[in-house]
């Protein structure tokens, strides 16, 4: 019989307040098994952990209930007190009654009956708890970091800075990612290229860090600190080790007209490319689609003008399996397609286009070569129209429900830039509401009002309506003043949603990484532990996670890397004891197990059995508690029942069925 | 043996949820205050492939008037598979127990993530009206355990 | 009829939830009747967030939405403005008297291309 | 292929023309447009409050004698269309309603949204086919620049019609092309021409059409086509004659060689 000690956390008035505690201390003791029953304020503060101790030693406690907030928040505080106090940890259950009872429950008679009935359960459970001891496991001291943009890049710069080999893997031709599409960058107004350019080389140049580029993620196996990844580097039809980066072969290459996914389709490139003038590598790839060698047969002019003899039709793709400790996933995102809002006309209209497109036209290397003009007759636009909130805030299936948080700044900052350069532009922005929380961010969005003079208005558009001349007619609406308004514009630009990179849930399915509905990866917790995924080994940096702008990325991104770093330092890791095990007397060998384990965790051995008296030699399955990752799914196909659980044995669930049901 | 008297039905209802994902979704809806029947008692299992058939019978040997099964949406799940084995061992399973009387609407399987705790919430809400309307269960009880 | 109660009649007859509304104006922005109207569509969510639907009511609006849908297209949260000015019209027409089309004046407002459809269509907008 | 047909008032009066027409190319498309019995008038407008069930009765009577039938369901009048189709949406989705709908027709087999609802534009372009059109026309209206006139009705809402993109439309633009003509795309063409406002508020009405029939010259539509008697009323007020505005289904007789054999 265990001699059970159960704790009743007040969690100040966040329990106490729904639950009466007190009753649930006097039912508690009632159950069999407990000896000793108390309730305290905060029992996870230090004099709450003390009191735990205190009884473990004075009671000569063989098991613990505490009943407070969920186990995903303190079970790990009280395991540890528990061992620090001589217990075994896993002989401590937890009970909530915060999450699962006194915050979604106000009548405190029906509170305090479930919450009674929660600790009842997790005592018929520690009933039956057994010690378990956490076996060890290896970490390969290698990172790897998913998508090269300026959050990968900080990332595996961070992990590699402290000494540890780093790998980026990046689905395009070179790294960089949306930062390199941009032209300033809020709220300095810093040329982005200029400070993105140097880390992207420091990346390169950097002894710990391996860069794979064209290339993504096939395969990952394996757990915390024993990965297993393939990676697929697709041909680039370009031997890397040869090509000089001359770019000879771009210039010579008579396909030229395949949209630019650079500069987002707004001028072409020819069918070998590299993606901008500061690629890493500077090394080009071949676009099969638009390739005539390739489709044809015909042509082979690059192979011909490249001195370096590094074109290679015939290259294949390639798989490299590599072992890492840690993965961090930095995916970054995309704009939404904006085919559910042809009410501004973008589909209809060269002279309407999103933000991001913006920066493309305001940028040297862009397909205006920087000057402000129309796409439609490169005319020099005269009245420009912003129009905030395009697919964000939405809650009618056609855009995004969340606010992609960026967007007011670089509207702003677009607004600015433009006013500066080309005092005769005129600027209009409908908005819904201005966000601007950030240093330095709502006088930087202020500035555009007070010194630049941008008309802000607040109100949303219906509808852009193309006239025959050419213009653009703006209809929306001056919330204020209570008025429609038509406006000409010469252009329009949409601050278009944000969503993550579409393959991210491919990624996360890989990674058994959880994600959320809108695709973003979701964190182990949203406010203690915002870069961890809840899976372990798992990091997430960047817009992967959730919106953000640049400053934003890079701290997470080094937070992320810290996560790893700490991960990585270790030699070895406790495994989770809560695997499964097989009785050997029940089990016949069928291999029904070992099928159904996503681990191969297990195997079969020729074992000699003592069968009550009968001994004799029975294969027997066996599992590798290394491997085994305590899912349990072969504890339910075992057709004899032999399988089980430790942590989670089938008596312990029967047990807290049983007192649930009572 | 309780006497039912007038007294207002109180439906038993077993949630188990998966550790990774409707568990925390569940923490999510308590964190965010939104509100469900008291009668939801959630039991914790590391993915909701660990629930054998065998526990839910059990459940309603034991009184349970519903029993409902959440785990990670398919392709999301923890362990990569476990929620497809779940999901089919619980069709074979409720088909069975309407077969032998147990109404399909006291069984429910929902995937839930750890994003969805406006989901999960509006889950037992509806779980628990259902139960309501289907008033307390009769079948598989087992009488030796009343006394 | 107290307020409270048209109130929720409206709710329930348009099956809108005001409390959607981000505030945003797309309703207004899109709306063709928009000079016509004196309470505009962004402010019906208003009038019946505030209860004060004896104002809606008794708006010209109520009559000048011609209920082409081009506020419920493009609403983003979901509200569709247009459904709460039907509705208001409705608890309108179904209280008996106030009508805003008279079958006396209809002979004058015909001409002899005048469609079938339209004459349908306007008595079901304006009478019971 | 026989198809359930829901003609509608308006059809049967100042719209003769609009139906006969599309007898006509019906017939020499290769398809029969059978008049469903003792139809009524669908009331113009789908009917406003949620909680209204008689004004959706008749549209459920038709909806139901194509389903018996076996048979989709054509209507050619956008108004119709736009009632006929919403009330199949709310047979099939809205259970309040549907149950309260049922209590009142006591049908042998309740009616639950079956019946598979077409605009005659949309058979010709998922029935019939765009593709095959174009090689039964005889007489194409080649150099003809043609607005296409959508309005609201068809459109919109457009999760519940999903008749075309209610904010870009291209079903009549890929007609005006199967028949030979040239399409002018224009901004107005999704925009209302006031509707049944033109009964009481004639000023306002005019002014919605100029801008649209504004709109459609500006980009050198020479002719406007539409599907509904009521926009075709309002517009030709707007335009007193300036620039014709027809029905569709007049000119698909006329690309078809059968024009002439319509007597109205």
């Amino acid at each position: 019989m265990q001699r059970i000690g159960v704790f009743v956390c007040h969690c100040g008035s966040n329990i106490a307040a729904t639950v009466d505690v007190k009753k649930v201390v006097e039912m508690a003791a009632k159950e069999p098994g407990v000896v000793h029953a108390e309730d305290y304020q905060y029992m996870c503060s230090e004099a709450g952990q003390a009191k735990i101790a205190a009884a473990i030693k004075e009671k000569n406690l063989t098991g613990i209930v505490v009943c407070s907030c969920s186990p995903r928040m303190h079970e790990n505080t009280f395991r540890g007190a528990a061992e620090r106090a001589g217990l075994n940890p896993y002989m401590v259950e937890i009970a909530n009654i915060r999450e699962h009872c006194s915050w979604i429950h106000k009548d405190v008679e029906e509170a305090t009956k479930k919450a009674v009935i929660l600790a009842r359960a997790a005592i018929a459970k520690v009933n039956l708890n057994t010690p378990l001891k956490p076996g060890e496991s290896r970490v390969t001291k290698r990172a790897l970091v998913i998508g090269g943009g300026i959050a990968g890049i900080q990332t595996a710069l961070d992990i590699a800075d402290a000494g540890y080999e780093v790998d980026i893997v990046e689905k395009t031709p070179s790294i960089g990612g949306r930062m390199s599409q941009l032209d300033k960058t809020f709220p300095t107004l810093d040329c982005s290229a200029c400070i993105l350019t140097p880390k992207m080389v420091e990346a390169a140049a950097h002894e710990k860090i391996t860069i794979y580029t064209y290339s993504e993620v096939e395969k990952v196996s394996g757990f915390v600190g024993d990965f297993t990844v393939d990676i697929k580097k697709k041909a680039r039809y370009v031997d890397a080790n040869k090509c000089t980066g001359c770019g000879v072969c771009q210039e010579k290459c008579p396909s030229k007209k395949s949209l630019s996914e650079f500069n987002r389709g707004l001028n072409t490139r020819s069918a070998i490319y590299t993606p901008f003038a500061q690629a890493i590598p500077n090394v080009p790839v071949i676009d099969t689609e638009a390739c005539i060698k390739m489709k044809t047969g015909k042509c082979g002019i690059c192979s011909k003008v490249c001195q370096a003899g590094a074109v290679d039709y015939e290259q294949k793709d390639e798989i490299i399996t590599e072992k890492y400790g840690a993965i961090v996933v930095a995916t970054g995102f995309d704009t939404i397609k904006l085919d559910n809002y042809d009410e501004y006309a973008y589909n209809q209209s060269k002279d309407v286009i999103t933000s991001l497109e913006l920066e493309r036209v305001m940028n040297a290397a862009g397909p205006t070569k920087g000057h402000l003009e129309r796409l439609s007759d490169g005319k020099h636009p005269k009245e420009m129209v912003f129009i905030q909130c395009v697919g964000s805030r939405c809650a009618d299936n056609r855009g995004k429900s969340y606010c992609s948080k960026i967007c007011c700044m670089y509207t702003a900052k677009h607004a600015m830039l433009i006013r500066d350069k080309y005092p005769d532009v005129n600027v209009t922005v409908f908005y819904i509401d201005v966000r601007t929380p950030g240093k330095n961010f709502d006088e930087f969005y202020r500035r555009a009002v007070e010194d630049y003079g941008v008309n802000y208005i607040k109100g949303q558009v219906g509808k852009v309506i193309p006239q025959p001349d050419g213009k653009l007619l703006v209809q929306g609406v001056d919330l204020l003043d209570n008025k429609q308004i038509l406006k000409e514009a010469d252009m329009v630009v949409l601050a278009t949603a944000i969503e993550p990179n579409p393959d991210v849930r491919k990624i996360a399915t890989m990674l058994t990484a959880s994600i959320d509905t809108n695709n973003f990866l979701t964190e182990s917790h949203a406010k203690l532990r915002p870069v961890e995924s809840p899976t372990a080994g798992v990091f997430l940096s960047g817009v992967c996670q959730g919106p953000k702008d640049i400053p934003e990325t890079v701290a997470q991104a080094g937070a992320a890397a810290v996560k790893a770093i700490g991960l990585l330092a270790k030699d070895k890791l406790l495994t989770n004891p809560c695997t499964a095990k097989a009785d050997e007397l029940l089990c016949n060998g069928c291999s029904t197990c070992a099928n159904v384990c996503p681990y191969g965790a297990i195997s079969y051995e020729e074992k000699e059995v003592n069968d009550h008296g009968i001994r004799e030699t029975r294969r027997i399955a066996v599992v590798n508690s290394a491997l085994c990752q305590g899912c349990g799914a072969c504890t339910v196909a075992c057709p004899s029942g032999a399988m089980d659980l430790q942590g989670f044995s089938n008596r312990q669930i029967i047990a807290e069925v049983d007192a649930i049901c009572r | 043996m309780s006497i039912e008297t007038n007294e207002e039905f109180r439906p038993k209802i077993v949630a188990f949820c998966c550790n990774w994902c409707s568990y925390a979704g569940a923490d999510l809806a308590g964190s965010s205050r939104l509100a469900y029947p008291a009668d939801v008692k959630i039991i914790r299992v590391p993915c909701s492939c660990r629930v054998n058939p065998m526990f839910i019978l059990r459940a309603f040997e034991k009184g349970a008037d519903g029993v409902i099964l959440c785990g990670c949406h398919p392709g999301d799940c923890h362990y990569s598979t476990g929620n497809f084995y779940a999901r089919r061992r619980m069709t074979l399973l409720f088909s069975m127990l309407d077969y032998i009387g147990v109404e399909n609407g006291r069984t429910r399987v929902e995937w839930v993530s750890a994003a969805e705790g406006v989901k999960f919430s509006q889950t037992m809400n509806e779980f628990v009206e259902k139960i309501h309307s289907l008033g307390k269960n009769v079948r598989l009880g087992d009488l030796r355990c009343k006394n | 009829m107290s307020h409270v109660n048209k109130v929720d009649q409206i709710k329930e007859i348009s099956g809108v939830n005001p409390l959607k509304c981000m505030k945003c104006g797309k309703c207004s922005a899109s709306c063709p009747s928009f000079n016509e109207m004196d309470i505009k569509p962004h402010q019906f969510v208003s009038y019946v967030q505030n209860g004060d639907i004896e104002s809606l009511v008794n708006s010209k609006s109520l009559w000048k939405c011609l209920s082409c849908f081009a506020c419920v297209e493009r609403c983003p949260r979901d509200v569709k403005p247009g459904k709460l000015i039907d509705a208001a019209r409705q608890l309108v027409v179904r209280e008996k008297g106030q009508t805003y089309l008279s079958p006396d004046e209809v002979p004058e407002l015909l001409d002899p291309e005048t469609p079938q459809q339209l004459l349908v269509s306007a008595f079901r907008r304006y009478r019971r | 292929m026989k198809y359930s047909y829901y003609p509608g008032c308006t059809l049967k009066n100042k719209a003769k023309d609009l139906d006969a027409y599309a007898r006509a190319s019906a017939r020499a498309l290769g398809f029969e447009l059978e008049e469903i019995e003792d139809w009524q008038c669908c009331g113009g407008v789908y009917p406003l409050g949620s909680d209204e069930i008689a004004t959706k009765l008749s549209s459920v009577r038709a909806l139901n004698e194509a389903k018996e039938k076996g048979q989709d369901l054509v209507t050619l009048c956008s108004a119709c269309h736009h009632v006929i189709k919403r009330v199949n949406d709310d047979m099939k989705n809205v259970e309040d309603i549907r149950t309260r709908a049922n209590n009142y027709m006591e049908l042998d087999e309740p009616y639950a949204g079956e019946t598979n609802v077409l605009h005659f534009l949309e058979v010709l372009r998922d029935k019939v086919g765009f593709d095959k059109l174009k090689e039964k026309v005889v007489n194409p209206l080649t150099g003809k620049k043609i607005g296409a006139y959508y309005g609201c009705l068809l459109l919109r809402p457009g999760k519940i019609l999903g008749f075309d993109n209610p904010e870009n439309p291209t079903i009549i633009e890929d007609f005006i092309r199967a028949i030979g003509a040239t399409p002018v795309v224009y901004p107005y063409r999704n925009e209302c021409c006031g509707g049944y406002i033109s009964l009481k508020e004639k000023e306002m009405a005019k002014n919605m059409c100029d801008k649209i029939v504004d709109s459609a010259e500006g980009f050198g539509a020479e002719m406007l086509i539409t599907a509904c008697p009521l926009c075709m009323y309002n517009l030709n007020k707007s335009t007193e004659g300036k620039i014709p505005v027809v029905y569709f289904t007049e000119l698909l007789a006329e690309a078809l060689g059968v024009k002439e054999e319509v007597e109205i």
